[in-house]
C-alpha cells in the first residue's frame, strides 16, 4: 500500500466509514433547522431508530425491514416533536432534550423487556447489512493505489454509506432548487413573510420534520445494523450533538455541513491512528489527551478560521401570527 | 355599482381590547380608499381580517358582492387580494426573484419557471418604471426599494384589491411620489386600493374616499374632495389639532456639540460619513434632512457612542468625546449618557426598548446605573413612582406601568422612549425619526415637547425624513447626501425644492 | 433459616457480558445448587452504592457481594457501620474484618492470551482495545503485551481506548471502528477489554475474518471460528465460593489475590475455538501457564507502580 | 388561545399539575405494560422518595446538586446563552476543590479548609466556562457548540489527570485518595436526626442560599437588569450602554462557577474523593431543571426536588420491582420535561373553555 508509513490510507477509509452516522443526522438536522425548528432531538431519534431497526431486523432476519421500521419510528417521533414545537408552540430546546432523555430510557426498557439482555438486542448475525463489493474488485485489488482506492476507499462499504454520500447533492438540490426547499428556507428565515405569501408555515415545518425523521433514522440504522450488529443502550454516544455541531460549522448548508461531518470523521480516524504513536520530543501522548483532538479542532476552527456562522433567523421561535 | 369590498358589522376582540366594533363600510371598485385613525384605532386589525390573518368574531365580508370566508392568506390571495404590510414581508437573505416566486412557484422544480418569472419581472419593472434588480438580495436593498419589491409581488400576482398598511411611513418624499404614481396606474387599470396612512396630506393627494376610525369603530366616511386636513384631523382625534405650535425666539447659547472632520468607514471599506463639520448650540434644534440611508443613522450612532468613528474630532462642551483608544463601542453609550447626551433612536423596537420588559422596566433603560443603590439593588418603589409620573405627563395610553411594552402601540412606545430620554435632563438630545408611524395627535404632543426642551436651552439634533417635521421644528437645517453635508439653511429660508435638490446630492456653494 | 445474600452490580449492569455478568452467573449457580435465593441491584453512582449497602445491611442480609472497584469506599464505610454484615468486594480493597476483598491477577491471564495472539498472528501485529484508560484496563493490556513480546519480541502491539466517559463501555460502533482501523494497520488478532463496546470489536473481527479475544467471561461462543480465546476472570467462581463458605460457616475476611494458580484467571479453550487453536499454540500457552504458576515467569502487575515494563 | 387569557392560579398551578399528571399517566401505561401495578408502584415511589424521612433526605441530597446545575444553566439563559457545558464545568469544579483538599487537608482546620475548597470548585468551574464565554463574546462562536465540545474535552482531560496523577499507587479505584475528615461537609442529620443516615449536608443550605441570591441578583439589581436586557435584546442593551461582551463573559463565568459548586455536594458531602465521571449527568439534568423551572428560583427548587425524588424513588422502586428497571425513570424524567416544559399550553384551551362556560 502506498501510504503505509503514515497509515494515511487507513485514515481515509476510516473517515468514510465514520462520516455517515453524522452525515445522516446532520442532514436531518438541516431540514428541521432550516425550517426554523431547532432539532436537539437528533440523538433520541437516532437511538430509537437504532433500536427498532435492530429489533425488527433480528425478528425478521432481514436488515431492510429493520431499516424500514426504523424510518417509521423516527418519523413518528419527529412528528411528535413537531406537534410539541410547532402545533403546541412549546420550547423547542426543551422538547428536544426531553425526547432525548425519554428515548434513552425507553429504548433500554423495551430492549430489556423484549430481549432480556440488559438493554441489548441479540446479535443480528446474517441479518446485518452486507458490504458492497464493487464489480471487478478482484481484478484491480493487486494494483498499487488503484486497488486500494477502488476496493477499499470507494468500494467495500454498505449501501447506507453510498446513500449518505448520495444525499449531499440531493439535499442541496432540494434545498436550493425545489419549491419545497424555497418554502422551507423562507419559513425558517421569516415565517411571517412566508405566511403572507400564502404558505402554510406549520405544514411546511411538519414536512421538514418528516424529512428530518426519515434521514435521522438511517443514522440510527447505520449504528446498529451496519457498524455494530446489535443495539446497545445509549449507543448514539453523543453523535447527535456532534452532528448539530457539524451543522453550525457548515453554516446550515448541505455541502459545508457534509464537509464538517467528514472533518469529524477524519479527526476521529486520525486520533485512532496516532494513539500510542511516539512523537519526537513529546514521547507517547496519553490516549485520553489524544481523544480530545476532534473537539479541540472544532473549537479552534469555530473560533478562528471560520467566518461567523449565521443561523436561520426564525430558528427556535414558534410561529405566532402576530408581532 | 357593486362594492369591491364590503365590511358588514365586523367585530374583533383581543382579550380585553375591542379592536374592531361593528365596523361597516364599503369600498368602490377602481377607487383609492384611505383609512385613517389614531394608533390602535383598529385599522391594521381590520385589514388583517380582510387578508385572512384573523377571523372576525362577528360580521361578514363581501368581496365583489359575494360573502366570503377568508381563513388564511392563501384564500385571500386566491380572491385577488394583495397586502403590503407595514413591516415588510420579505425574506431578507433571498433574492427579489425568489421572494416574488415564493408561494407561486409554478411547479416543484424552481428552474423550470425561474427564467420566465424573471423576464416577466423585468417587464413589469419597465412598465411601471420600478427600478429593481430581480437578482439582488433583499438585505442589500434600501427600504424604498424593498417597498417596490412588495409592490412587484402584488403586481406579479395580479392582485385586484391591494391593501397598503402605512406604506409611506419609511419612504422619502420622492419615493412616496413614485409609489403614488404606481398606485394611480393601478387605479387606471381598475384595481381597488386601500391605503392606511397617518399623513393627511397623502390622503388628500391620492384618495377618492376616506374612512376615519376611532377606538375600533368607524366614525365617518367622506369623499376626499369634500374635506380638508383640519376636518379629518378633528374627526380622527376628536378635537381640533394645533398646526402651529408656539416656540420662543431663536436665541442660541454656547456651543454644546462641535463636530470636526468626522469620518466613518465600514468594514467593507465603504465611506459612510465624509468629513462632517457642524455644531449645535444650546437652545436650538438642528435638523438633518435627507433621504434615509445617506448616513444619518450612522451619524446618530456615532454621536450616541454606539459606534466608533474612523477619524475626526467631536467635542462636547469643549471636551473631546472619549472615542480615543477604544477597539469597539461596547459599553460606550453609558459614558456618553453621563456626559449629558440623550438619544431617541430611529428604530425604537430594535434599539430603544426591550419588548419583553414591562413599560416600567423600559422606563429607565440606559439609566439603570444611576438607579442602583447599595449592592446595586434597584429601588422599584421609586422607579414605579417616577414611571407613573412620566406616563401621566406624556399621556401614555394605557398608563399601566406593568404592561409588556410590546403591547403598546408604536406611538405610545415612542412616548415612553421620549419621556425617558427627556427625563434624564440632557444637554444634548439626539432624536431620530421621532414620529415614524405615529398618529397626528401624538405627533402634535411630541413636537410640543421637543420645542419646550429647546426653549429650556437643550441642544437638539433631529434626524427626520419628513420635511413637514423638519420645517415645524428646526432652527437650522443641514441636508445630508451620500454621507456628506450638502447644504445648510435657516428655517426662514425653508424651500422644499432647494432641499430636495440638496438631498439629491447637488451642491450649491 | 437460610442466610440472605445480595449482589450489587456496578454501572455496567448485570448483562455487561463482562465481570458483572460473571458475578451474576456465580450467584445463579449457587442458587441452583442450594436453592437459596439472592437479591440483586444495580447502582448508578458512588452515592447510591452506600445507600444500597446500608439498606441491605439493615434488612439483615448476611453477605453482600459488591462488584467493581467503584464500590470499595462505600463497602469500607458500611462495613464499619454494620460489623455483623459480611461483604465480598470484587476488584477492590476495603478494610474491615467483615470484608473479603477479591483481586484478580488479570495480568497473568492476559499474558496467556498475549502468547496465543503472538503465535497466531500472521502479520505479527496484534491489537488491544480497551474501554477506558484506567489502571484496571491498562493492567489487561500490560499483561497482554508482556506475553506477546516474551513470545516474539518483533510482535507489535497496537492499542486503542474507546473513550473517556462511561459511554466508552457502551459504544460498540466505536469499538468496531477501532477494530477496523487496526485491521487496516495490519493487525489480525484483537483482544477486546471494553465491555459492551467490545461486542462491536468482536463483531468487526468476525466480519473481516480475523481473530478476536474475549474478556472476563468465556466469550468464545459469540463468534465460533473467529474467537482465538477468551481471557476469563472467574468472578463467578469467587462469588460462588464466597456464598458457599458463608453457608458452610467457613467464611473469612481479608484480601485474596486470584491468579492462574488460584484459578482466578485463565484462558478458555472449548469446542468453539478448538479449530482455531493449533496444537503448537495450545502447548506453548499451557507451558507459559505452568511457568507462571510455578513462578518461573513473573508477570508484572501494572498497578504496582502504575507502569508497564514494556 | 394562550395562557395570557387565563387567571394566575390556572397558569401557575393547574396547568403544571395537569401536565405532570399526564406525564405520569403515560408512565403508568408503560409500567402496566411491564407487568406491574402502576398504583402500587407510585405508592412505593412516593414512600421511598418523600414520606420516608431518610428517603426524603436522599431526595434533597440529589436536589442540592441539581439546584446548582439548574442555576448554572439558568443564569446563562438569562443572558441569552444556552450553556450545555455545566457537566464539564462541574467536573472541573470537582478538580478545583480536590486540588485544594489534597494540598491542605492535613494542615488547615475545617473552618478554613472547607471554604477554600468551595472557592476552588467555583474558580475552576468559572475558568472552564471562561473560554466558551470569551469566544462567544469576541468571536461569535456559538456557545452551544463550544460548550458541547468543552464537555468532551473536560472528560478527556479529567480522565488523564485522575488516571495519571490522582490515583494513589496500588489503588484500583479510579479516584483520588479519600480526603481527611476535616474536609467532610457537616451533615444535616446532626441537626435533624430523623433524616437518618443520608449524605444530605450543608450544601443543601448553600443551594437554598444560592437560589435566594440568584433571585435577588437577577430581578432586583442593576446587574441583573443588564443581564436580562442583554439576553432579551442585544441591540437595546448596547444602546443602553451595557457592555455586551463583558456581560456575556461574566454570565458564563458565573454559570461555570455555579456548576463548579454543584460538585461540592457529591464530592465533599458524600464520596469524599474525586471519582471518574462523578457528575454522572447532573449537568444535563441542570438543563432540564432550568427549562422546567422557567429559570425562576422557586421553579428551579421544585423541579430539582422532583428530579431528586425521581432518582431516589425510582431507584428504590426498581429494587422492589425487578421488572421495572431504573431506566424506566429516565424515560419518565423525559416525559415530565416534555409535558411540563414544552407543552405547557396543552390544557390551556380546555381550561379556558371551561371557565367561559362557567361565566355564562
Ligand atoms: N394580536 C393582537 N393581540 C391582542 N390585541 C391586539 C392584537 N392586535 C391588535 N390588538 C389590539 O387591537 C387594537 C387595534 O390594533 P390595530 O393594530 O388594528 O391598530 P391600528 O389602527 O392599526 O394602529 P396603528 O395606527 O398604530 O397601526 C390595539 O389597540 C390593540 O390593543
Ligand atoms: N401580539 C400582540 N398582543 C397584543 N397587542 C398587540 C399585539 N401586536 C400588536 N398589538 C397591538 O396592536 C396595536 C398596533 O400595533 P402596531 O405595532 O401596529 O403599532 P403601530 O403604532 O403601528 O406601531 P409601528 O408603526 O411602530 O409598528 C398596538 O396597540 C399593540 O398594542
Ligand atoms: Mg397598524
Ligand atoms: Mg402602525
Amino acid at each position: 500500500m502506498m501510504f503505509d508509513d503514515f497509515q494515511f490510507s487507513s485514515i481515509l477509509v476510516s473517515t468514510i466509514r465514520n462520516a455517515p452516522v453524522l452525515m445522516f443526522a446532520a442532514m436531518a438536522g438541516l431540514f428541521a433547522e432550516r425550517s426554523g425548528v431547532v432539532d436537539l432531538a437528533l440523538e433520541g431519534k437516532m437511538l430509537a431508530a437504532a433500536f427498532v431497526s435492530a429489533a425488527v431486523a433480528f425478528a425478521t432476519q432481514n436488515p431492510w425491514f429493520g431499516i424500514l421500521a426504523g424510518v417509521g419510528i423516527s418519523a413518528v417521533i419527529a412528528l411528535l416533536q413537531g406537534f410539541v414545537s410547532i402545533t403546541q408552540k412549546g420550547n423547542q430546546l426543551v422538547a428536544g432534550i426531553a425526547l432525548n432523555i425519554a428515548l434513552s430510557g425507553l429504548t433500554f426498557v423495551l430492549a430489556q423487556f423484549f430481549f432480556m439482555q440488559g438493554g441489548r438486542t441479540p446479535d443480528l448475525g446474517s441479518a446485518r447489512l452486507f458490504d458492497i463489493v464493487l464489480p471487478g474488485s478482484d481484478a484491480v485489488a493487486g494494483i498499487p493505489f488503484l486497488g486500494w482506492f477502488y476496493t477499499k476507499l470507494i468500494g467495500g462499504h454498505s449501501a447506507l454509506v453510498y446513500l449518505a454520500f448520495a444525499l449531499i447533492p440531493l439535499v442541496n438540490w432540494v434545498l436550493y432548487h425545489s419549491r419545497f426547499g424555497l418554502r422551507l428556507r423562507a419559513v425558517g428565515e421569516n415565517p411571517h413573510a412566508a405566511d403572507a405569501a400564502g404558505i402554510n408555515v406549520e405544514r411546511t415545518r411538519f414536512m421538514a420534520m418528516l424529512c428530518a425523521g426519515v434521514l435521522c433514522s438511517f443514522s440510527g440504522a447505520y449504528l446498529s445494523i451496519v457498524q455494530s450488529g446489535f443495539f446497545l443502550r445509549d449507543m448514539s454516544a453523543g453523535n447527535g450533538y456532534l452532528a448539530l455541531t457539524a451543522l453550525v460549522f457548515g453554516n446550515w448548508r448541505p455541502l459545508q455541513t457534509a464537509l464538517g461531518c467528514l472533518m469529524f470523521g477524519f479527526f476521529t480516524a486520525l486520533q485512532v491512528q496516532i494513539e500510542g504513536v511516539v512523537f519526537p520530543g513529546l514521547g507517547k501522548v496519553p490516549g485520553s489527551l489524544i481523544q480530545m483532538i476532534p473537539y479541540v479542532v472544532t473549537v479552534v476552527v469555530l473560533a478562528g478560521l471560520m467566518a461567523k456562522s449565521v443561523a436561520p433567523k426564525a430558528i427556535g421561535v414558534p410561529f405566532v401570527k402576530s408581532r | 355599482m357593486q362594492a369591491a369590498v364590503e365590511f358588514q358589522h365586523i367585530s374583533k376582540r383581543f382579550g380585553a381590547v375591542q379592536a374592531n366594533r361593528d365596523v361597516s363600510f364599503s369600498i368602490a371598485p377602481g377607487s383609492i380608499h384611505g383609512i385613517i385613525g389614531e394608533n390602535g384605532a383598529g385599522k391594521s386589525t381590520l385589514m388583517s381580517i380582510l387578508y385572512g390573518y384573523y377571523r372576525a368574531d362577528g360580521g361578514q365580508l363581501l368581496i365583489n358582492g359575494t360573502p366570503q370566508q377568508i381563513r388564511n392568506s392563501q384564500e385571500a390571495i386566491d380572491l385577488g387580494i394583495g397586502m403590503v404590510h407595514q413591516h415588510f414581508m420579505l425574506v431578507e437573505n433571498m433574492t427579489v426573484l425568489d421572494n416574488v416566486m415564493l408561494g407561486s412557484e409554478g411547479g416543484f422544480r424552481l428552474a423550470a419557471h425561474r427564467k420566465q418569472v424573471e423576464a416577466s419581472l423585468r417587464e413589469i419593472c419597465q412598465r411601471y418604471s420600478l427600478d429593481v434588480d430581480p437578482l439582488a438580495k433583499i438585505q442589500d436593498l434600501s427600504v424604498g426599494i424593498q417597498q417596490r419589491v412588495e409592490i412587484l409581488k402584488q403586481i406579479y400576482r395580479s392582485a385586484n384589491i391591494l391593501i397598503l398598511d402605512e406604506p409611506t411611513a419609511v419612504l422619502t418624499v420622492q419615493e412616496t411620489a413614485s409609489l403614488f404614481a404606481v398606485l394611480r396606474l393601478f387605479k387606471e387599470q381598475g384595481k381597488t386600493i386601500i391605503l392606511i396612512t397617518h399623513k393627511l396630506q397623502e390622503i388628500l393627494d391620492i384618495t377618492d374616499e376616506v374612512t376615519v376610525m376611532r377606538a375600533g369603530t368607524v366614525v365617518g366616511s367622506v369623499q376626499t374632495t369634500n374635506t380638508n386636513k383640519e376636518q379629518l384631523a378633528e374627526l380622527m382625534v376628536g378635537r381640533p389639532i394645533e398646526t402651529h405650535l408656539p416656540r420662543g425666539p431663536y436665541a442660541p447659547g454656547e456651543t454644546v456639540l462641535d463636530v470636526k472632520g468626522l469620518n466613518l468607514i465600514n468594514a467593507q471599506q465603504v465611506s459612510l460619513l465624509k468629513d462632517l463639520n457642524f455644531n449645535i448650540r444650546a437652545g436650538e434644534i438642528v435638523a438633518i434632512a435627507g433621504v434615509s440611508g445617506n448616513g444619518q443613522s450612522e451619524l446618530l450612532e456615532v454621536l450616541s457612542g454606539m459606534r466608533l468613528p474612523s477619524s475626526g474630532a467631536v467635542t462636547m462642551q469643549g471636551k473631546p468625546l472619549p472615542f480615543a483608544g477604544r477597539k469597539d463601542a461596547d459599553g460606550l453609550p453609558a459614558t456618553f449618557r453621563e456626559l449629558g447626551i440623550a438619544h431617541v433612536p430611529e428604530d425604537r423596537l430594535r434599539d430603544a426598548v426591550v419588548k419583553n420588559f414591562s413599560v416600567m422596566m423600559n422606563s429607565f433603560l440606559g439609566y439603570q446605573k444611576k438607579l442602583g443603590k447599595a449592592f446595586g439593588l434597584l429601588d422599584y418603589k421609586a422607579i414605579l413612582k417616577t414611571c407613573n409620573e412620566l406616563l401621566s405627563k406624556f399621556d401614555v395610553r394605557p398608563a399601566d406601568p406593568h404592561l409588556r411594552i410590546a403591547l403598546l402601540s408604536g406611538g405610545n412606545q415612542q412616548k415612553v422612549v421620549m419621556a425617558r430620554e427627556m427625563a434624564s435632563e440632557p444637554k444634548l438630545m439626539l432624536v431620530g425619526q421621532p414620529t415614524r408611524g405615529v398618529d397626528i395627535g401624538t405627533i402634535e404632543s411630541l413636537h410640543a415637547r421637543l420645542l419646550a426642551m429647546r426653549d429650556a436651552g437643550v441642544a437638539i439634533l433631529l434626524v427626520s425624513v419628513e420635511l413637514e417635521e423638519v420645517r415645524a421644528l428646526a432652527d437650522r437645517i443641514l441636508v445630508m447626501s451620500g454621507g456628506c453635508i450638502t447644504g445648510e439653511l435657516k428655517v426662514e429660508e425653508f424651500d422644499a425644492t432647494r432641499i430636495g435638490l440638496l438631498m439629491g446630492g447637488l451642491h450649491k456653494h | 433459616a437460610d442466610p440472605k445474600f445480595a449482589v450489587i452490580y456496578d454501572a455496567g449492569g448485570k448483562f455487561d457480558k463482562s465481570f458483572n455478568q460473571s458475578a451474576s452467573e456465580g450467584a445463579e449457580r449457587f442458587k441452583k445448587e442450594t436453592k437459596i435465593g439472592f437479591m440483586e441491584v444495580q447502582v448508578a453512582s458512588d452515592t447510591q452504592t452506600e445507600q444500597v449497602l446500608r439498606n441491605l445491611a439493615r434488612k439483615n442480609v448476611d453477605l453482600i457481594a459488591a462488584i467493581g472497584f467503584g464500590q470499595a469506599q462505600a463497602v469500607q464505610n458500611i462495613a464499619k457501620e454494620f460489623p455483623k454484615t459480611k461483604f465480598v468486594l470484587i476488584d477492590g480493597v476495603a478494610a474491615g474484618n467483615n470484608v473479603s476483598s477479591v483481586l484478580f491477577k488479570e495480568q497473568e491471564g492476559s499474558y496467556l492470551v498475549g502468547v496465543a495472539a503472538a503465535l497466531s498472528s500472521k502479520s505479527k501485529k496484534i491489537g488491544f482495545i480497551g474501554g477506558m484508560d484506567i489502571p484496571l484496563i491498562r493492567n489487561f493490556s500490560c499483561g497482554y503485551t508482556q506475553g506477546a513480546k516474551a513470545t516474539d519480541s518483533k510482535v507489535e502491539v497496537i492499542q486503542n481506548m474507546v473513550g473517556t466517559t462511561t459511554a466508552a463501555w457502551n459504544d460498540p460502533a466505536k469499538g468496531g471502528e477501532l477494530a477496523r482501523a487496526q485491521f487496516e494497520r495490519g493487525v489480525d488478532v484483537i483482544f477486546a477489554a471494553a465491555g459492551g463496546s467490545g461486542m462491536g470489536t468482536l463483531q468487526a473481527v468476525k466480519e473481516k475474518g480475523k481473530l478476536g479475544i474475549g474478556v472476563d467471561s468465556n466469550q468464545n461462543y459469540m463468534h465460533p471460528g473467529n474467537m482465538l480465546t477468551s481471557m476469563v476472570k472467574r468472578v463467578d467462581q469467587a462469588i460462588y465460593d464466597s456464598f458457599m463458605q458463608l453457608k458452610n460457616g467457613k467464611w473469612q475476611g481479608g484480601t485474596v489475590y486470584k491468579g492462574l494458580k488460584e484459578g482466578g484467571v485463565d484462558w478458555a479453550l472449548d469446542k468453539d475455538n478448538r479449530s482455531v487453536v493449533s496444537a503448537e499454540v495450545e502447548k506453548r500457552v499451557n507451558a507459559a501457564k505452568q511457568d507462571i504458576i510455578n513462578g518461573k515467569i513473573k508477570v508484572v502487575d501494572f498497578r504496582d507502580a502504575n507502569k508497564c515494563p514494556i | 388561545m394562550n395562557q395570557a387569557d387565563l387567571p394566575r392560579w390556572a397558569t401557575a398551578f393547574a396547568l403544571p399539575l395537569l401536565n405532570l399528571l399526564s406525564a405520569l399517566l403515560v408512565a403508568a401505561g408503560v409500567i402496566y405494560l411491564l407487568g406491574e401495578s402502576p398504583v402500587e408502584s407510585l405508592g412505593i415511589l412516593l414512600n421511598a422518595a418523600v414520606f420516608n424521612p431518610e428517603g426524603l433526605g436522599y431526595t434533597l441530597f440529589y436536589a442540592a446538586t441539581f439546584i446548582f446545575t439548574g442555576l448554572s444553566v439558568s443564569i446563562a439563559m438569562q443572558a441569552g446563552l444556552f450553556n450545555i457545558g455545566s457537566e464539564g464545568q462541574m467536573y472541573l469544579g470537582g478538580l478545583g476543590l480536590t486540588l485544594v483538599l489534597l494540598a491542605f487537608d492535613a494542615s488547615l482546620p475545617a473552618w478554613l479548609l472547607i471554604p477554600l475548597a468551595i472557592a476552588g470548585s467555583a474558580i475552576f468551574g468559572a475558568a472552564w466556562a471562561f473560554l466558551p464565554g470569551y469566544l462567544q463574546a469576541k468571536r461569535g462562536s456559538h456557545v452551544v457548540v463550544t460548550t458541547i465540545m468543552f464537555n468532551f474535552i473536560a472528560a478527556s482531560l479529567m480522565n488523564y489527570i485522575i488516571v495519571s496523577f490522582l490515583i494513589p499507587a496500588g489503588e484500583q479505584n479510579t479516584a483520588s485518595r479519600v480526603f481527611a475528615d476535616s474536609a467532610w461537609l457537616p451533615k444535616l442529620n446532626g441537626m435533624l436526626p430523623v433524616l437518618g443516615e443520608t449524605p444530605l449536608n450543608i450544601s443543601f443550605i448553600m443551594a437554598l442560599l444560592a437560589l435566594v441570591i440568584y433571585g435577588v441578583a437577577v430581578w432586583r439589581t442593576t446587574w441583573g437588569y443588564q443581564l436580562r436586557a442583554t439576553g432579551l435584546n442585544q441591540h437595546a442593551a448596547h444602546y443602553a450602554g451595557i457592555s455586551i461582551s463583558k456581560t456575556i463573559i461574566i454570565a458564563m463565568m458565573i454559570s461555570g462557577a455555579l456548576a463548579g459548586l454543584a460538585s461540592v455536594n457529591s464530592v465533599m458531602g458524600s464520596t469524599h474523593y474525586l471519582g471518574l465521571n462523578f457528575p454522572a449527568g447532573a449537568g444535563f439534568i441542570g438543563i432540564a431543571v432550568a427549562l422546567m423551572g422557567r429559570q425562576h428560583p422557586i421553579g428551579i427548587l421544585l423541579s430539582s426536588i422532583l428530579f431528586g425524588a425521581l432518582i431516589q424513588g425510582g431507584f428504590d422502586l426498581s429494587l422492589e420491582k425487578p421488572n421495572i428497571p431504573t431506566e424506566t425513570f429516565i424515560f419518565i424524567q423525559g416525559l415530565i420535561i416534555l409535558f411540563c416544559g414544552a407543552m405547557e399550553n396543552l390544557y390551556a384551551p380546555a381550561i379556558s373553555a371551561l371557565l367561559k362556560r362557567k361565566e355564562k
